[in-house]
């Protein structure tokens, strides 16, 4: 087996995330569609860690992690926020960013 | 002579303070400005008369002297002194403006009695004299026009003085400012004139242009002439630019004759005369001199038949007059001793004509339509004996002074001009023609006024004489119309003594002996004038005009002179300010904003994108990255291709 | 042609195998389901799945992590969430911009055949392997460490720090305001003191049961008139139509099942 | 050497500072000092000490030495790009500083009750004049392109603030943004020419911290093409601020709706930065393109001259009418800089002095005349035979009008006199018919003044207007010092013409010593 099925896994995993994104409209789901696609990433980092013999692949995977739980904790504080006040959790109803 | 020339800046700065004082004094010198105003002018003419008896003391070739104040204005190559250029010529001038000026000043002290504004009048009038001065003492063109735009605003206050508070007060305003803007049409002339002798002499100053005015080609001494020409048909109320002079009339009396009549309007001879070498370079443009000259004297000769309105009719009488003195200008040296003698003459007849005019208006309570008149000698005699003169005069009967003058200028017209004898009974014929048409309506207008049994006016009215102050002025004009010609005609006075300036003329016959000019001049004047006695002193005249032939109405509409103006300049200029402002405002002002339309446009176009929707700008994001992947697949690829055909 | 320096076992090769087509299943559900929580549930098989293969790429200690953070942490998050929001909160798959659908799929598959070509364009180095580059005999964690805490401890403080301020921030964003005065023993009588003009009465109401000959709960109470006093039997049961009449003699009950008027207090001031 | 034009920017910095630093010191002290404030008395005490310090400058201003650049400083300002403080003025230069320093005291005595008893609004009105006349002082005496461009930009700010902010008419946010789109336009293409210029002169061995003086540059040779692309850079922005056809359209909107103070300040000052621009930066800096583009230049100006005047016969609104006698006015200052002439360059730099002075006069009292109307209307119909209810009003309106079609006696009509005389030699092709072609203006000038006086003040009164009353004293004092200017000027026009015959012959001999390339005068011709 080669090394780069676990990069072809990694790219998978992030195009549907990214498709995720672009298609459900429950906020909560498409968050996770964001973090599919960090985990995806992650795999990606973690096995050119391997490929190239170099844990700082991994050190990076770690920091995303850090980084990714810090985002869902804000993310979902904002989710809880725009429900308690539109009771509604589908990212189509906030059009406030129209020009 | 030089001991007193350093008189000669007060010609202009007695009047010029006057009209300073009494401007700037306001209604606290109501009470004795007009006094101050006649002080003035009086003293410019005492100044006048000093150096006119110190000129005729020297010899004739030291009269003309040039004296300066210093530098008025230098740029750039352009050097114009406040200089004064006294010779015979500008002293005559001098002489007519502060003596009939003064007369006038003092004749309106009277006549403008019960006017509130009469200190402005003389404000008015002083400024007027300051500025006539100025015009004819200039020794540059620069400072000539000074002095001519100066008449001409002094003419534009005068004729629109009653411009408020008068049921006719708009009419005098547009009446006012109808004569500015004409004679403004004629300083374009002058402009011209300047710029051209400055570029091509190198100055403007008579003492530098007049020598070097025969060293001009032909087509440049043409072109000023004409130039010079139109600035005159301005000024002077000549065709095609004479529409003025008619409505100018709204002016109060005084100033139609001090302004309209004797001195402003005539300076445009001035300038013929004193462009004189320039004119004589350009043979064309003295052809045109003539032809202006002979059209205007029987246009206003024509017209001045039909007018019932005396003070128009004694307009058209002077673009008449006027038209006579022109032609003599374009005749050459031997016409401008004559042209001007006979404006000398001229000036002050027609002066004791308007003030006659005037004194019969004073006394039928400024009823101006001759028709309600009639009968008068009995009740105004003096006014009546003194208008009498002028008649005289103006008719050409001899000795009085318009003979002189007249049948000088009939003569010169008659003379050939380089052996081309049909000019010479062209216009030797139109100056007869003229002087017998000027016959008729002088006489219709003295007997529609004094004569006749029965008196056609209104009713309440009680004709008298006005106080001395009107009549005295009348009776000095009356004995200058009627001995100033005999006194400066008989051996050719006046022709030696304008001769220094404007050169001596060569004897050349005219194409019919002189006796015989002369006599038929005076058998035509005779019938005309005895043809008016018999229409309007022997049969009754109508109160209300009768129809009159095509001719006589067309008279009475000034030969639709305005109308032509209105279909030929006034209309096309209107139309095509229009096009102009709806130009500018749909064109121009609306070209510009397109550039702000197309930019909002912009914005609204990409507005749209910008949907708010967050999976839209996910898409979009992504979609970017798509095509950023592909842009740069392709520029790889494209760069391997390049690379690999290298 | 495996690389020198590292060796695919089979081991490895069959887990792989196994654990990928369900991660991609697994990660295509996230698409197709239409609950948020069978989602989440999906989510959470594919981070497992993730652990398990960090493991097997010499990532110990990642792995750990992995399970640890994410399923444990950030999915029990997400869960909470989806709690409060409500678990049966289904989303409808009908597409409501204009031509998303496509453009989304569209675009997602473009994405996976960019990424892909990439891969597949790529020329990769010998894959060198972690435990050739190691000293020998120092596992990945303490490994990871020395890179984490010497390298990059700058960024490990940062992340600190970011952390924190996102636990500040939810905290924040998540407080609600009071928008009314806090209620305090004064304030609620002096607030029935004034109600006493609109008709509510300054005592408690009375209980439900009195001459209870069953379940006392669902009795009305008596007045001091003997009628009966319908509000003081719960709202829930008077709903539901499970009160029964007082047993008293000679009164009916009148108009039991009727909602006693706007301006009837309620007892207690709980509404949901 | 007393730094005389440092002192004059600063003077009046110092004085807007003061202004609006005043309200503190009313606050501290109670409302003792009635409804209007400190503000008005002391911006004109600041004026008028700003005034003295300019017959200081004056007279220590050498006249025998006009054409050289006097009473200046030149300090570096940003060294890396080579930009510096430096200002100084020839006799042109100073001259407009004293127009806008004479002009300064009178517009704000003649708005003393403009606008009203807010007292903040009034701070603000003369705190901003007080600003636009340094800008104003400074960008006359600037001799560094940066300094120049910079200041020319920054006027900008109090003028787009006294527009929008305190004009009279319902449409002027709309002209005061036409206003500043129009001149920022201009100036963006002005500022990548002097971005190119500095970068030419560098390459050309200028030293990188002098380039953006004039005097370093007007010796560069610049090259043909990057010259006449510059001076078309340079032009445009003039052309914009100096309103020419067909670039003029912001003109007659902000003169319409602009209070007659600031459209005075404006059109009679700010404007001059145009053609002052033309006179000592075009022509110096772009001999050979000013040659080059004169024919097209020349026609334009007279066209400028036309089309300003019969648009003018066509206003019905006062104000707009002479906003619109200014495009014709320029168009004869800058017939005259572009013919080439001794005399025509100096009857256009003594022009821009009485332009502002008669047209300066004309809106004051035009705005005098507004003031009075129980509606405020601009409208010309809306007034008649006022003469005999205010004379002295009608008699300084008639002067001003007469100034305005240059009446001899009046300053402009030696300038006007001289711009046509001379330009008529002008050495670029077709000078001498398009100067005839100018010379019907002076026909329309007259039209338009004496339309405009006889509507107004000929006639019987109109309803409602039989009482106004007369020039106040305040009015009477602005109006006093710019007819007397105008006469003075008039009589002894060599009292300005000292300070400008030198600078002109200077200017004019710049341009005529560089010969133009063979297919640029093929081009000229073919221009025709």
């Amino acid at each position: 087996m080669e090394i780069t099925n676990y990069v072809v896994l990694a790219a998978v995993l992030f195009a549907i995330g990214a498709t995720t994104v672009l298609l459900r409209r429950n906020a909560i789901v498409v968050f996770m569609g964001v973090e599919l696609m960090l985990n995806a990433t992650n795999l990606a980092f973690v096995t050119f860690a391997r490929l190239h013999g170099d844990l700082t692949g991994q050190v990076l995977a770690f920091f995303v992690m850090v980084v990714a739980a810090a985002e869902v904790v804000v993310g979902l504080a904002i989710i809880v926020t725009i429900f308690r006040t539109r009771r509604s959790a589908s990212v189509d109803d906030v059009n406030l960013l129209k020009g | 002579m030089n001991d007193v020339i350093g008189l000669a800046p007060w010609l202009i700065g007695f009047p010029l303070i006057g009209a300073a004082v009494l401007l700037l004094g306001g209604r606290a010198t109501d009470r004795w400005g007009h006094w101050l105003g006649v002080l003035a002018s009086g003293a410019a003419a005492v100044v006048g008369f000093i150096l006119l008896f110190r000129m005729i003391g020297t010899p004739a070739e030291e009269r003309a002297v040039d004296h300066s104040l210093g530098t008025w204005l230098s740029a750039g190559g352009l050097d114009v002194d406040l200089g004064l250029r006294l010779d015979p010529l500008s002293m005559t001038f001098v002489v007519l403006v502060t003596f009939v000026g003064t007369l006038i000043h003092i004749y309106s002290v009277a006549y403008m009695d019960h006017d509130v504004d009469r200190r402005r009048f003389f404000a008015y009038l002083n400024l007027f004299v300051a500025a006539m001065l100025t015009l004819v003492l200039a020794d540059s063109y620069l400072l000539l026009f000074v002095g001519w735009e100066g008449v001409g605003v002094a003419s534009y206050l005068l004729i629109g003085f009653w411009d408020t508070g008068r049921p006719t007060a708009r009419e005098n305003a547009v009446a006012a400012k109808k004569a500015f803007v004409m004679n403004r049409v004629g300083d374009m002339g002058l402009i011209a004139a300047m710029a051209i002798l400055f570029a091509t002499v190198g100055s403007v100053g008579f003492a530098d242009v007049l020598p070097a005015a025969g060293g001009l080609s032909e087509g440049t001494a043409t072109a000023v002439g004409l130039c010079l020409l139109l600035a005159a048909c301005g000024k002077s109320a000549q065709f095609p630019l004479q529409a003025w002079l008619g409505d100018a009339m709204a002016g109060p009396t005084p100033v139609s004759a001090l302004i309209h009549a004797a001195t402003m309007v005539t300076a445009g001879v001035y300038l013929m005369v004193r462009s004189g070498p320039i004119l004589e370079a350009a043979p064309t443009a003295q052809l045109v001199v003539v032809v202006v000259g002979a059209v205007t004297l029987l246009f206003g000769a024509v017209v001045g038949t039909a007018k019932d309105d005396i003070k128009k009719a004694l307009a058209a009488s002077t673009m008449s007059q006027i038209g006579y003195m022109m032609l003599a200008a374009g005749l050459g040296p031997a016409g401008y001793a004559f042209a001007i003698f006979h404006l000398l003459t001229h000036g002050f007849f027609k002066a004791g004509l308007f003030l006659g005019a005037g004194a019969v208006m004073h006394a039928m309570g400024d009823q101006t339509d001759m028709r309600r008149f009639g009968g008068l000698s009995r009740f105004l005699p003096i006014t009546w004996i003194t208008m009498g003169l002028g008649w005289l005069a103006i008719l050409g009967i001899p000795p009085f002074s318009g003979y002189w003058s007249k049948d000088g200028i009939i003569e010169a017209a008659f003379i050939p001009v380089d052996g081309q004898p049909w000019r010479a009974w062209v216009f030797g014929t139109v100056a007869v023609v003229g002087a017998a048409i000027t016959a008729f309506y002088m006489t219709r207008l003295f007997f529609m006024t004094f004569g006749g049994r029965r008196p056609r006016w209104t009713e309440n009215q009680h004709p008298h004489e006005g106080s001395p102050l009107m009549w005295w002025p009348l009776v000095f004009l009356g004995v200058g119309s009627a001995g100033l010609g005999l006194v400066l005609g008989i051996g050719g006075t006046f022709t030696t003594w304008l001769e220094p300036v404007v050169g001596h003329a060569e004897h050349h016959e005219p194409v019919l002996p002189v006796p015989v000019i002369i006599g038929a001049t005076l058998v035509l004047v005779l019938l005309g004038a005895a043809l008016a006695f018999r229409m309007y002193a022997v049969q009754l005249v109508p109160e209300e005009a009768p129809r009159g032939s095509f001719l006589t109405r067309a008279a009475r509409r000034d030969l639709y002179q305005d109308a032509a103006n209105e279909t030929l300049v006034v209309l096309p200029a209107h139309g095509i300010a229009r096009l102009v402002q709806v130009g500018d405002r749909d064109v121009v002002d609306r070209g510009w904003g397109v550039l702000p339309l197309a930019v909002s446009w912009f914005g609204a176009m990409f507005r749209k994108v910008q949907t708010g929707y967050v999976r839209s700008y996910a898409a979009g994001m992504a979609g970017g990255v798509l095509v950023i992947a592909l842009v740069a697949w392709l520029v790889v690829r494209l760069g391997a291709g390049l690379g690999g055909a290298q | 042609m495996t690389p020198a320096g590292l060796e695919i076992s089979g081991g490895e090769t069959v887990l792989f195998w196994v654990v990928a087509p369900l991660m991609v299943l697994a990660a295509l559900g996230l698409l197709f389901v239409r609950r948020a929580v069978h989602a989440a549930m999906c989510l959470v098989f594919v981070m497992i799945s993730m652990a398990i293969l960090y493991i097997a790429q010499e990532a110990p200690f990642l792995g750990v992590v992995q399970v640890v953070v994410y399923t444990g942490a950030v999915m029990m998050l997400f869960l909470f969430v989806l709690m409060l929001v409500g678990v049966d909160a289904s989303d409808s798959l009908t597409e409501t911009i204009r031509g998303q659908r496509w453009i989304g799929l569209l675009v997602g598959l473009g994405l996976a055949l960019v990424l892909g070509g990439v891969v597949g364009r790529a020329a990769f180095p010998p894959g060198a392997g972690l435990a050739g580059g190691d000293p020998a005999g120092v596992a990945n964690p303490q490994a990871l460490a020395r890179v984490l805490f010497g390298d990059y401890v700058l960024a490990m403080e940062a992340v600190g720090v970011l952390l924190v301020t996102a636990a500040v921030g939810a905290l924040v964003l998540t407080h609600r305001r009071r928008l009314t005065p806090k209620q305090n023993q004064r304030t609620v009588a002096e607030a029935r003191v004034k109600a006493l003009t609109e008709g509510v009465s300054l005592t408690p109401l009375p209980s439900p049961g009195v001459y209870a000959t069953s379940n006392a709960m669902d009795t009305p109470a008596l007045g001091p008139d003997g009628e009966q006093i319908p509000q003081s039997v719960s709202r829930v049961l008077r709903i539901r139509g499970q009160e029964r009449p007082a047993p008293h003699a000679g009164v009916a009950l009148v108009d039991a099942d009727a909602p006693t008027g706007a301006a009837a207090p309620r007892r207690g001031e709980e509404d949901v | 050497m007393f730094p005389w034009l440092t002192v004059l920017i600063a003077w009046p910095l110092v004085g807007a500072a003061v202004v609006g630093l005043s309200a503190l010191v009313r606050r501290r002290t109670g409302p003792a000092g009635g409804g209007t404030g400190l503000a008005r008395p002391l911006a004109l005490v600041f004026s008028l000490v700003e005034v003295g310090l300019l017959v200081g400058a004056f007279l220590a201003f050498d006249t025998g030495a006009a054409d050289e650049h006097q009473l200046g400083t030149t300090a570096s300002w940003i060294p890396q790009i080579g930009t510096s403080y430096a200002v100084a003025v020839d006799g042109v230069g100073l001259l407009l500083v004293a127009l806008s320093v004479v002009l300064v005291p009178l517009v704000l005595l003649a708005a003393w009750r403009e606008q009203g008893h807010d007292e903040v609004r009034l701070r603000r009105f003369v705190a901003l004049v007080l600003l636009l006349e340094a800008f104003m002082v400074a960008v006359f005496s600037a001799r560094d392109v940066f300094l120049f461009y910079v200041l020319f930009e920054a006027m900008l700010i109090p003028a787009y603030f006294l527009i929008g902010g305190f004009g009279q008419g319902p449409g002027r946010r709309r002209a005061a943004v036409k206003f500043l789109m129009f001149s920022l336009g201009g100036g963006l293409i002005m500022l990548a020419a002097v971005i190119a210029l500095y970068f030419l002169a560098v390459s050309n061995g200028v030293d990188p911290s002098r380039a953006f003086l004039v005097d370093e540059l007007v010796a560069v040779d610049l090259g043909t093409t990057a010259e006449r692309l510059m001076f078309v850079g340079f032009f445009i922005a003039f052309a914009i601020k100096a309103p020419m056809v067909p670039v003029h359209s912001w003109l007659p909107d902000v003169a319409g709706n602009a209070t007659p103070g600031t459209s005075t300040l404006l059109i009679c000052v700010l404007d001059k930065v145009g053609t002052f621009g033309m006179l000592t930066l075009c022509l110096p800096l772009f001999p050979e393109a000013s040659r080059w583009a004169a024919p097209f230049v020349i026609a334009l100006a007279v066209i400028s001259v036309l089309y300003g005047a019969v648009m003018a016969i066509m206003q019905t609104d006062l104000l707009r009418l002479v906003g619109w006698t200014s495009v014709s006015h320029f168009g004869f200052i800058i017939l005259g800089i572009f013919t080439f002439t001794p005399l025509g360059t100096a009857g256009s730099s003594f022009m821009m002095l009485n332009h502002g002075l008669a047209t300066g006069a004309l809106f004051l009292v035009a705005g005098f005349l507004v003031s009075r109307h129980p509606e405020r209307s601009q409208k010309i119909a809306a007034y008649s035979g006022l003469r005999s209810t205010t004379p002295v009003l009608a008699g300084t309106f008639l002067v001003a009008g007469l100034a305005t079609l240059s009446l001899p006696g009046l300053a402009t009509f030696a300038s006007e006199i001289m711009v046509l005389i001379g330009a008529f030699g002008g050495e670029p092709a077709g000078s001498a018919a398009w100067t005839l072609a100018a010379v019907p203006g002076v026909v329309l000038a007259a039209v338009y003044v004496l339309l405009t006086y006889q509507k107004i003040f000929t006639g019987a009164p109109a309803a409602g207007l039989e009482t106004l009353p007369d020039l106040r004293v305040r009015e009477r004092v602005v109006a006093a010092p710019l007819v007397a200017g105008l006469l003075v000027l008039g009589f002894v026009p060599s009292l300005a013409l000292t300070y400008v015959n030198a600078p002109a012959e200077q200017s004019v001999a710049a341009v005529t010593a560089v010969d133009v390339p063979a297919d640029a005068a093929a081009q000229m011709g073919s221009d025709k």
